[in-house]
């Protein structure tokens, strides 16, 4: 049996040389500029968060790092090196592996081939079926699902078993760096836990992680330096030491209305009983949005 | 807590029935569709009953099926080949040609043959990567393109329509032989392209299956620009597919050669879309990731079947294409139909 | 190696002077499928003649009858000096030849059409009439002792080659004929479909084809099937020849295509150069004539060339 | 927080030019393409120059828009047609044969022939849903049991291959005027099926951009499932788009039954791909959900241009085939070429 | 102008009975029994919460309510009449709108065009698009999104600003039951406060909300009634006065961890330095799971 990768010598760098560097880097889908001016440093042994609103731009940074996309403005270096990935392979040649928020696995195919998808185990020429099963299965348990029959096509799971199966492959086949765009969204509390865990795992192993999210909590609990983005620009851009969990909240967009927000709906009485109606379109009033949440929302 | 509850699976998935697990693959619906319609033809047609005709039906099916496991393999991969139809005329031509014009050894002719339809099959992957076109448009484009090639250059070459005979050139007896000859099992008279479609079948099927290459196949169909991010050369794979294609159209191509001695220039034309039905009756979606090899040489032969069966049952000619119809659609009936009840046990 | 192209010799060029008259462009318009072998030896009497009579002939074909119109019409759009077209379906295409004759074009028609080319007003037509040669082949088949006659369409909904058919059901009376239809751009479809017919139907004791590579293909189905059917065709091209000369083959109607195209280019060029017309106007028959092992030794020659 | 910086907008996506929206239309790429068509056999055919030929351009590609506006809208809704073809045959069939051989008005047949157009469009859809079959093979199963039955009706009924004449039956000179009339504007004479095409187009394009319907067939072709999901009819919208394939297929088959007096049975196979192809160079997708109704047009002049302007211009007829596959690549390219050029602006 | 409502007189019912009501529902696909004997009693003014961990079959039920699926065993019954669904059409002309979790918009159709989809305005025969744009772009700045080109394809939008407009359309033109299914999973910060706030507006406007979440927090700040789903059985089902937040959070797999892992992962130095490795597939080590986790995880 064969395990192919694409990084096997272990490389020792110096810790202060970033392993991936991105400078004034801009990219532009025609006519929209969805990212401008970006900084950001990965170092190897850390995890990079990155935050911040819909529509900020943080799938599109992710997306130029792991060669999905180029950028348009700037430059990436990786070692110090300048760098445009034509594609995903060529970036996970170099050690990058990602899950993406939206393009993950093949529908039509089974858990375990979708599991080994370009990384397929062999004996000879021919793939090592039993392994690949076996390997898969263990790795999901460790994930914390079970899926009994792993000749399913993936396409008939449940959106986080889905999810679930894109991290554990990027985590098993990681190599210097791993992104995770938004990999706890679909996820219950146990299996984000999970996930978090292996964060904290995969730095402590030595490599670099980019970890996106939308809950500071979350970043809180695993990251060394926090960037968020807003509107295209970096906005903010702090290893932990600098910052608590509550200027973190507070910096992210809609932040500081976060605790209003449960003092307000509280306030509703939970128990109380409106009579029951069928309301028209556009019957649901908007709720009353105060002066900040008005102009921090003109703002994006 | 105690850990006499605990339950190692997931109890709501029942462990399907070896049976049922069968039935769900995409080629054993194709097959047992091609037993209803070989007992179809065996309860109307007499003719058909006879064990030497076997040798004439696999032989009809055969010349779809090289064809059929190519085109399946493309069609898993998310890409059309219209062209497949006249690429097998342009091999034939293109042999026939550069032998008899420079009075070459056939097997110069037909290597040459083959490194051309390997390059027509490059070609057609690489424009559809260079231009972002639909596989439709692209193989159309080529489609045409060949046509028109076939006969003006065989009208230029050998002054006709048609290829000149190659009999009394070098070699010949050879190829023949290689690419033609024929022998009896028992009553049963095999044609070679029916062992060549049969060991097409077998490696397609492989390759498919159990190699890492067929991953990628499956991925590149169903979604390519996740098969794309996760590191999948999407572009190589489906170049290779249509080298594939390209392949199987020179075998073809070289078999209708030397068994019929000439190729003429406008052979071929409509039946890519033959290719095409076989392999959607024996499983494969046209939108991609999903199909079997074995399928669609079931799929081949179904089409074969069906078409020789007509005949032999002596059925009114001129509703030939009416009786084909309703049985190409009724034997994909019949697949989906197993398929679906193995789904729900 | 013995085979192959003959290198050195003969050009096709034919020899001889270019007539001096004015250059004239003709469009020669078929209900041809591209690629049939017999077309091609009707193009190559077009060619024949136009090379001697200082014409360019433009061709083009399609066996749709209303594409077919539309290629007239541009022919008419472009002012060619005179058009030579097939009429396969003249209900269809009355309308446009009508059209090509009142713009002051020369008009000649052949193969097809012939019992209306005089009512279209056209200076000719040269071919011959297909039931006319589908009777011929239906009696040589009986005189021949056929029984039991397969008549093999390639091509499904065409007219001609049903004329053809049902003429030779008229001709063989005494035996019974039914007729299939195969796929004709395919050999290998068409091999098997013809065996398969002869083994639902053993007592098939003849088959007439109605184009040459056919022919050729059904001899193979003959062989397969262990049947003793013979054969015998319409139309010959060059490996047809030497197959009667095997005696594989019995028999070919020749309704001389060379001649069908040369005449139709030649009769344009006699009638703009001379004001000619050949036959007076009224059809010009270019067959039927039967090639069998008797007359072979002269044909052959000219196949060779793939003029005959 | 001052109200000063309060921008309402998000200020990296710039607004578009209104040149640069113009061109990202489907239909402007196509409309270019074609203006280059045009230009390049201004520039090689005499013929083409002539002011009174376009009367013969504009009615040879009505023949293929006429269809292609209709097979455009079913493309736009994720389907395909191939019985598109025969069933302008089928249409024009059954009006001649039931009024010649009853010898009714033959506008008792003209409307039959609506009914069962129709009523086939209607049935493809039915199968369609009903089956869960992908539409290529519904509709080649139709393709092939029509082609039959043209053929086997044909000769039972007429006795040969093609409809007899109607000339002398009741109706036919109206019928002829309505389908088949033809007149001139200045120089150019303009047939009946022109003036459709338009009418088509337009009524198509309303239909597509500015109704609730044009809605609900770009979801049914985008997103089936999500268009199910959020409460379109989806299995309506698209039987009512393959009705619409069989209403446009009615009027060219009256078309081509009064222009020619006579229809033959083996008439239109092959033609369902040129519509299809018209509609791709359009910039219609074949995976249903994007394109435009005036694109198709468009598509079907280019082809209609380039398929005579190889006539005109005179060029080798043997490279016939080989040109317009050139052609109809260069031409979707160009389109391509257009669109990526505005979007990046 | 008109505006085409499915539901447009306003009813008012009796309280006590339940508008929806799911008895013994069982669903299953193939060999997959996805639902087994579920309850449900969904009354209008109240937001029901469904939670449970990936894969316990949320989106499964919430498919049965909304026509999409149909169930296979039990009855439900809606105003007491014991209904089948034959299409997502017939459960909306019945007053149910729903947000599901994958399947949303159709990604070549632009902004306004999938927002108004199935509920077109029209002028006559002709849609009334200035309308439909205005509309469009005044629903979604409520949500706290800006999308200046309203005629972009949605495919090119993010994730979390689709699945903005596939929650302002649903709450647009609710009428008597909304469902939501995660619709927070791909949001922000601020667009998350607004659609609970939208939510607490359906629910006093008269509605039945059905509200699917990972989230407790997110859930005990609106929810009414609670239910949590295990493997496809209700495992709790309860109103508000019941339940406690961390009652609630521990009645979730992994819910009783929660608050260990913040102390595990916080424990980990975030701040400390590790040497970069390139790591071989394998290579990042499982998390040490304790045995409650191993046990809880078995159950699954
Ligand atoms: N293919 C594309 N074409 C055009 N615009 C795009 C494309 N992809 C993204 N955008 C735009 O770029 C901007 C940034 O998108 P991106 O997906 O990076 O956001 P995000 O930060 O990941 O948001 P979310 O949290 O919602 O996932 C958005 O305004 C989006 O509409
Ligand atoms: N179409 C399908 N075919 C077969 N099994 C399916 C199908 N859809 C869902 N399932 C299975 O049914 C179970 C419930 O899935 P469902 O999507 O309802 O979960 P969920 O509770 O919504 O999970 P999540 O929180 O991850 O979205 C899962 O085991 C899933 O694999
Ligand atoms: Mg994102
Ligand atoms: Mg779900």
């Amino acid at each position: 049996m064969t395990i192919e990768t694409h990084a096997s010598e272990l490389t020792v760098v110096d810790q202060d040389e970033p392993i991936l560097e991105l400078v004034d880097v801009g990219k532009s889908y025609g006519n929209v500029n969805a990212l401008r001016g970006v900084n950001l440093t990965v170092r190897q042994g850390e995890v990079t968060c990155v935050l911040g609103d819909n529509g900020a731009g943080k799938s599109t940074l992710i997306k130029i790092i792991s060669g999905l996309h180029d950028y348009t403005d700037g430059t990436m270096k990786m070692h110090g090196e300048v760098r445009h990935f034509g594609s995903p392979r060529v970036a996970q040649a170099e050690g990058i592996a990602t899950v993406y928020q939206d393009l993950a696995l093949a529908p039509l195919m089974c858990v375990w081939r979708n599991f080994f998808l370009a990384n397929e185990l062999r004996n000879g020429p021919f793939l090592d079926i039993p392994t690949m099963k076996r390997v898969c299965g263990e790795e999901l348990v460790k994930m914390g699902i079970v899926i009994p029959d792993l000749d399913r096509p993936v396409g008939s799971l449940s959106g986080g078993q889905q999810q679930v199966i894109a991290i554990a492959r990027a985590i098993h086949f990681g190599a210097k760096v791993i992104i995770l765009d938004e990999p706890t969204a679909a996820l219950g509390v146990k299996q984000s836990g999970v996930v978090l865990k292996y964060i904290a795992a995969a730095r402590d192993a030595g490599l670099g992680v980019i970890f996106i999210t939308h809950n500071p909590h979350h970043a809180f609990l695993v990251g060394s330096h926090f960037v968020i983005l807003k509107l295209g620009h970096v906005s903010l851009d702090a290893h932990r030491d600098e910052l608590t969990l509550e200027q973190l909240t507070g910096e992210m967009a809609g932040g500081q209305e976060l605790a209003e927000l449960s003092h307000e709906l509280r306030a509703v009485d939970p128990g109380k009983v409106v009579e029951a109606h069928t309301v028209a379109p556009g019957g649901v009033s908007a709720p009353v949005l105060d002066q900040d949440e008005l102009s921090g929302m003109k703002d994006v | 807590m105690t850990t006499a509850t605990v339950t190692p699976t997931d109890d709501r998935v029942r462990t399907r029935s070896a049976i049922s697990s069968t039935l769900r693959r995409p080629e054993v619906g194709a097959l047992i569709a091609a037993v209803v319609v070989a007992l179809l033809f065996l309860a109307v047609a007499p003719a058909f009953r006879s064990v030497g005709n076997i040798g004439t039906i696999l032989y009809g099916s055969s010349t779809i099926g090289i064809m059929a496991v190519a085109v399946a393999l493309l069609m898993i991969g998310g890409e059309f080949d219209l062209s497949a139809g006249v690429a097998v005329t342009t091999s034939g031509l293109a042999a026939a040609h550069l032998s008899w014009y420079f009075g070459l050894n056939v097997w110069v002719g037909v290597l040459f043959a083959l490194v051309l339809s390997l390059a027509i099959g490059a070609f057609n992957g690489w424009l559809l990567h260079r231009t972002g076109l639909p596989s439709f448009l692209v193989t159309l484009g080529t489609f045409f393109v060949l046509q028109g090639a076939n006969l003006a250059i065989t009208r230029m070459v050998a002054g006709g329509v048609s290829s000149n005979s190659l009999n009394d050139i070098d070699g010949f007896g050879s190829a023949h032989a290689v690419f033609a000859s024929s022998f009896d099992i028992g009553p049963i008279g095999i044609q070679i392209p029916v062992i060549f479609w049969i060991i097409l079948t077998v490696i397609g099927s492989f390759l498919l299956l159990r190699t890492r290459y067929g991953n990628w196949i499956f991925s590149s169909g169903g979604d390519p620009a996740a098969a794309r991010a996760v590191g999948v050369p999407v572009t190589v794979t489906k170049i290779a597919l249509f080298m594939g294609v390209g392949f199987c159209a020179w075998l073809l191509g070289m078999h209708n050669l030397f068994n019929y001695n000439n190729v003429q220039s406008g052979q071929g034309v409509g039946n890519e879309f033959i290719y095409i039905i076989a392999a959607v009756i024996g499983g494969c979606l046209l939108t991609g990731g999903y199909g079997s090899v074995v399928g669609a040489s079931v799929g081949a032969l179904i089409f074969g079947m069906t078409q020789l069966g007509i005949t032999y049952a002596g059925w009114d000619p001129d509703w030939f294409k009416t009786f084909l119809g309703i049985m190409l659609i009724a034997a994909t009936l019949v697949n989906l139909y197993v398929k679906r009840k193995a789904d729900a046990r | 190696s013995s085979g192959g192209r003959e290198t050195g010799g003969d050009d096709e060029s034919g020899g001889g002077q270019a007539a001096s008259t004015p250059k004239l462009t003709v469009a020669m318009i078929t209900h041809a499928a591209p690629g049939d072998t017999f077309w091609d030896i009707i193009r190559k009497g077009a060619s024949a003649a136009a090379a001697k009579d200082n014409i360019e002939v433009q061709y083009s074909s399609d066996p749709d009858a209303v594409k077919q119109a539309q290629l007239i019409q541009a022919a008419i759009d472009k002012k060619v000096d005179g058009i030579a077209v097939t009429d396969p379906n003249t209900p269809a295409l009355a309308g446009v030849i009508k059209k090509a004759v009142a713009a002051g074009i020369a008009v000649t028609m052949f193969n097809a059409g012939g019992p209306d080319a005089q009512s279209l007003g056209v200076l000719g037509y040269f071919g011959q009439d297909e039931k006319d040669a589908g009777v011929a082949a239906g009696k040589k088949a009986v005189e021949g002792g056929a029984k039991n006659i397969l008549c093999v369409i390639q091509t499904q909904g065409q007219q001609q080659l049903v004329d053809r058919c049902d003429g030779v059901k008229q001709g063989a009376a005494g035996a019974t004929t039914t007729s299939i239809y195969v796929n004709g751009t395919d050999d290998s479809a068409v091999t098997t479909s013809i065996q398969a017919k002869l083994t639902e139907d053993k007592s098939i004791d003849f088959i007439v084809t109605l184009a040459a590579p056919v022919a050729l293909d059904a001899a193979k189905s003959v062989s397969g099937s262990g049947s003793s059917a013979k054969i015998g065709t319409f139309d010959t091209n060059k490996e047809l020849v030497a197959a009667i000369q095997n005696k594989s083959i019995l028999w070919a109607i020749d309704q001389q295509p060379y001649l069908q195209g040369y005449l139709s280019v030649d009769a344009l060029w006699l009638y703009t150069a001379n004001g000619n017309t050949i036959g007076g106007g009224t059809n010009v028959a270019t067959g039927p004539a039967f090639i069998d092992a008797s007359n072979i030794a002269k044909v052959s020659k000219f196949a060779a060339n793939g003029t005959r």
